[in-house]
């Protein structure tokens, strides 16, 4: 085991599955497949594999992804990493197209595909087009496609293992933000299964539900409410599709206050799922929602820090609350 | 349940050996040579036809007589299903008319074998052709499209996503855009795992006004993609002329610009549209890259289902009512269905002595009663199973029923 | 007043807008933009316009919407109507584009501009891919744009006036299977407002909140429950973006029952958002939702119409839910 | 703050009346000939650079030697700005080496006047050159930049998105491919309601891998929109030569193809870049539909800010960290920069008699005043009132704060 950064731990799976299967394949527009990470080799896809495997293409995101579902359906693994601006590019593709194809052939269709989507990390200054934090809601709404959100360097890799085990296609959301989170990764692969969420703190007053980028300000809120005593349950929903309602149901049932906590814009966002499923399950539980308002983010920084998660803005509402 | 698809397999793959003498081309192209013009490199002299046809087998001509047989007659006793059978609920956007392209790329893949060695064929919205030409099952396709349980895809896809990947036809899809570029994917992955296998897309005049034709095209190009670009012009997409929607009279001259090799062939003659897809086919697979085919042709039905169309009869005439801008007048329909791939097709093999006249009915007469058969065994198969809906939406489990509540 | 269908009531509206402004444009691809009604003159937008300002174009629906787009920038009224196939081809530039110009150019950027995008009549046979009922969640999501879906005759010739004279861009969706439905609409031009539910009918022991192809099952079912003595609200929301929360709570708080009706898929169908608003802001109530499963629809009828909404499977729900 | 806009926009107003006497262009041809070439139908004779210059005032000729010093010392400016002061946060997609392009463009445009009789412009990620050249008050834009609330854009876009259609500059544009298509809808609308206007989209290299560039050109030929595509080819996207996305060696092969009339210029001569411009703007003014220039190009810094740049000196040198596949090479960045737009202009101006190299100097040094008075203005001003940014997302009204539950 050693300290390895989130973009490490990804590569470290993709170049394994690489090694395993020398049909798969990596495209790629502007983000190199290339990581390294102190007292490790670098991983450089490009020149391991091969300029026919793994190709640098042009400005064409629904190609990427409409060529790598084509390799999929002629028997090859294959995957993608469309950067944050290109996000909803290829969406009817992966809508229409990839979403209904298992179902349309009546369960022939074979589909082993990853689709890495960037989110944008919530840089001050870019703005309301380089802001794709949205996107969770898009994908997750998509019957057919498994979606999911890593929030840890130790998830990014066992479910880029799984998800390029797994003969649906991935939607596998890549919160830039995290590129460079650091925890200890086991070498050797394995798999996070695909439809489980993960409970990081057990908790009896409050459910806080979030995912993604949107975890680590959870946590450092449930660090200082931890501290004024109150005894918070913290998931992460790892999978936005399909998603577990059951770990969600439980948690709910036992504190009766559920809080959601996401970047993506408050109506739909996926904390609008969580507390409906909450809401139909358990009764007399109270609610709240904090999440990115439903406006585009600004460029200024001054508007957009105030406008994003805080771990202030997620106590506070976690106080009202309970 | 009588269907013999084994033979015209066998007659369709395009490895099996030929060893035929030439035969009498400029006879031919007399007879079918109007409509040839090529953009490509290769300049045929005027009259010449090509060559790669006249090396076939007996069997394999046959067989691609045989398979635009299959294809007429599937439809045409769909249609008159749809025109005369109230309990018949299948629907189709056929394919009558265009029969000789399908047929005549088809016959010029590799249609069975592992699936790692066979072509893969990408169609469209108007896949009955294709899939026929690939090598379906009919019977189970009949079945597919009346929703049966035993259908080629369970009842669960019907007309427009039909599919099977065993021989290579990957299926229909009913979107205008993204057929090209998926199957330039297939295209990749056979160049990156170094398989001499064959992408081809069938996609519509209509399909040029895409962007997807661009990446398709661009794509293809740079990477030296193993892609056949089948463009089936019948002039029109759906409502409207493709001089609504394209610039170009010939549409290959779009892909010649990316430096593609482009052949025009008249689509309507299945020994040339052989051809060409033979050249293609050649050139993919010793790395040569894409080609695109244009083919001229016409469909006998309007765009969707039967209007306008009689049973018993091939064809349908009158406007399409929904046609406001740019008609599709019923001269045109006519003058075209004076150049019947089904009888130039007859004709080419009676000149070539590959058949007689009582040879070429006899195979008609099989070609009725194998179709009247595919029917009958499909419409008496089972309806679907309401709650299998829940399957197939992952490789594993079933999704909760969410309409009552 | 003249009883006129649904199609015929939308464009009178867009005959008189075009009559009103002279720059104002209508771009078609297979839709043509023809209507017709008993006792009254046809409307042919091309025949009356000419084919400058309404265009029959090639099969490229991001093109229609971007154009456009570029009109409304450049100052001219314009709209398109969208058919259901092409419904997600323009999703990113609505999204990242269009959704973002007022923000991101700080209010400065006017555009009068309606998409009409169909969503599919729920006909069986149609399957996976013909059947664009998902995707008012898809544009209810995005911040900037506001999405409407009118159910009757009448709100739709009143939210295209609307629409038409908005400054903001309106994503107008279009049931298909509503074309033919019928009733008194006004000749002279009126508007309904764009950010207003309507209730249908009030209640007391249970709310009822569906939009769009959704409502006709809805009303039969509430028949149906109201000759067995329920007391039921029914809320038509009618617009998606900005959804007018009050109205719902109001509701809600009242009856304390919640039963929502989507014909998009469970997963973050729209209802999510109204259990969700109604969960934060009324305590004690009690939630339920019924939508498509998460599945593609398929094409046998049989599946199809089992799993597709139905007057007594929301019937059966509401009384579960009092 | 001391920033005259007037001067400069009633230069590069292209219709004020022009009756200078022609100039010595031959001589001109032997300094910057050596790029030219044409795809258009219009062949030009060896050496001759074309006309329309040569019949502009003096006045409009200095105006475009001032527009592009101001372009120039705005990103210097600025890269200096990001280079050294810790407490500025803006940023930029540099244009400078790409100076001549906008310049040339625009100084054939009506960038003033009622909204509906104006020319628009539309943007991309690189977007500061496009809108100094449109006339945008540089000022203003410089806030904007830094996030302030009398910016430009109020500070809501900054970088990537300024916009002010006062002047026709529509805006700028962070994604790659949407931007032509609406800029085709512009233009859609000039032709509907029969107005003379044009619309210019400025577009990189890069920009033609994406679907919408076939959308673009293929509905502008098709309508006869009155569109300028100017395609900006600094032989780079973001970490790759443009090589790697696209098989013409001059991208205007792939719009010669629709049937659009083409020029390829030499973009860092701004007389060509005008010259081509003024054909195009008096060919779409009179109904004569889309054109395609291709100017050859290159940036002097990297894609982004200014990695690799050293305060006070002009360019950014190194290979780029990211840019794995493919590097842009230090060599050819220096290469380039010996054909620096600034010095060409300044020295055609000389060599017509315009200017001297004194009244060349004066007018430098004004524009350096300018923009530090520009700098020192904008970045003076209030930063944004956080609770703003739930304004402007819809016409009326503020939406709700949800970031606190
Ligand atoms: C994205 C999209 N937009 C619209 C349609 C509706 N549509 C189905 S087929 C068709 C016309 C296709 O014309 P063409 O490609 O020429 O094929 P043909 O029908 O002539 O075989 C259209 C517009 C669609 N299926 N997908
Ligand atoms: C859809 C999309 N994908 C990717 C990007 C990231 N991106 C920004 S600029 C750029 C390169 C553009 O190259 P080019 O068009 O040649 O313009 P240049 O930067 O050279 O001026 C890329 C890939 C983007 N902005 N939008
Ligand atoms: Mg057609
Ligand atoms: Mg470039």
């Amino acid at each position: 085991m050693t300290q390895k950064s989130w973009m490490y731990s990804v590569f470290e799976a993709v170049q394994y599955e690489m090694q395993q299967d020398p049909a798969m394949t990596w495209i790629f527009e502007l983000t190199p497949p290339v990581a390294s990470n102190p007292g490790l080799p670098v991983i450089n896809l490009e020149t391991e594999f091969g300029r026919k495997r793994v190709v640098n293409t042009g400005i064409d995101e629904n190609w990427m992804v409409s060529a790598v579902l084509g390799a999929g359906l002629a028997g090859s693994k294959a995957a993608t990493y469309i950067p944050y601006q290109g996000a909803l590019m290829p969406f009817q593709v992966i809508q229409n197209v990839a979403g209904k194809l298992r179902h349309k052939t009546g369960g022939i269709a074979e589909l082993p595909v990853v689709w890495v989507i960037e989110m944008t990390g919530q840089t001050p200054g870019f703005g309301q087009q380089h802001s794709c934090y949205e996107e969770d809601s898009y994908y997750m709404h998509i019957p057919g496609v498994r979606t999911v959100i890593p929030s840890t360097p130790y998830d990014a890799k066992g479910l880029m293992h799984a998800a390029l085990r797994s003969s649906d296609p991935v939607v596998y959301l890549y919160p830039a933000g995290l590129r460079t989170l650091t925890e200890e990764v086991p070498d050797e692969p394995y798999e996070v299964p695909l439809d489980k969420a993960a409970i990081r703190q057990e908790g009896s007053d409050l459910t806080i539900v979030s995912s993604g980028a949107g975890m680590p300000g959870v946590l450092d809120a449930v660090e200082t409410l931890t501290g004024e005593g109150m005894s918070v349950e913290v998931i992460d929903l790892r999978i936005l599709k399909e998603m577990d309602t059951e770990t969600i149901v439980n948690s709910v049932a036992k504190t009766k206050r559920l809080l959601t906590v996401d970047q993506s814009y408050y109506t739909l966002a996926p904390g609008a799922e969580v507390v409906a499923r909450a809401a139909e399950n358990v009764e007399g539980a109270r609610f709240k929602r904090v999440a990115f308002p439903d406006a585009p983010p600004p460029a200024s920084p001054e508007m957009f820090t105030w406008m994003r998660l805080s771990a202030e803005g997620i106590a506070g509402a976690a106080r009202d609350l309970v | 349940m009588t269907h013999d698809l084994e033979s015209s397999r066998r007659a369709r793959d395009a490895d099996a050996p030929s060893s035929e003498s030439r035969r009498g081309f400029l006879k031919l192209a007399a007879l079918t040579g109007a409509m040839v013009s090529t953009t490509g490199t290769r300049a045929l002299a005027d009259g010449d036809i090509g060559f790669f046809a006249k090396d076939l087998s007996d069997e394999k001509l046959t067989g691609m007589y045989r398979t635009i047989l299959r294809i007429r007659w599937h439809e045409r006793t769909q249609a008159d299903e749809m025109l005369t059978n109230p309990d018949y609920r299948g629907y189709n956007h056929f394919y009558a008319g265009q029969e000789a392209v399908a047929t005549g790329v088809c016959a010029a893949l590799r249609n069975g074998g592992p699936f790692d060695q066979i072509d893969m064929v990408y169609s469209s919205h108007r896949p009955s052709g294709h899939a026929i030409a690939k090598g379906v099952d009919i019977p189970k396709m009949v079945a597919e499209m009346d929703f049966r349980s035993t259908g080629m895809n369970g009842g669960y896809g019907a007309g427009m996503h039909i599919s099977d990947p065993t021989v290579g036809f990957i299926g229909a899809d009913g979107m205008i855009g993204p057929a090209p570029v998926i199957a330039s994917g297939s295209a990749f992955s056979f160049r990156a795992r170094g398989s001499d296998q064959v992408a081809v897309v069938f996609a519509g005049d209509g399909n040029y006004a895409a962007p997807h034709f661009h990446s398709t095209l661009n794509n293809s190009k740079l990477l030296d993609l193993p892609l056949i670009y089948v463009c089936e012009n019948n002039l029109y997409h759906q409502y409207a002329h493709y001089s609504y929607s394209c610039p170009h009279k010939d549409i290959a001259e779009a892909a010649a610009a990316y430096g593609i090799p482009t052949e025009i062939v008249d689509g309507q003659d299945v020994v040339q549209v052989y051809n060409a897809a033979k050249e293609a086919v050649d050139r993919a697979r010793a790395g040569g890259g894409p080609t695109f085919i244009e083919a001229k042709t016409y469909r006998d039905y309007n765009h969707w289902g039967a209007p306008g169309a009689k049973a018993g009869e091939l064809g349908a005439f009158g406007y399409d009512p929904l046609a406001i801008t740019s008609f599709r007048p019923e001269r045109e329909v006519r003058a075209w269905m004076q150049r019947d791939p089904v009888d130039i097709a007859r004709k080419i093999l009676i000149d070539w002595g590959v058949l007689d006249d009582a040879g070429a009915t006899t195979i008609e007469e099989e070609v009725k009663a194998e179709i009247a058969a595919a029917f009958e065994w499909g419409l008496s198969q089972p309806l679907c199973t309401p709650e299998d809906g829940l399957k197939h939406v992952f490789a594993t489990g079933t999704v909760p029923a969410r309409q009552f509540g």
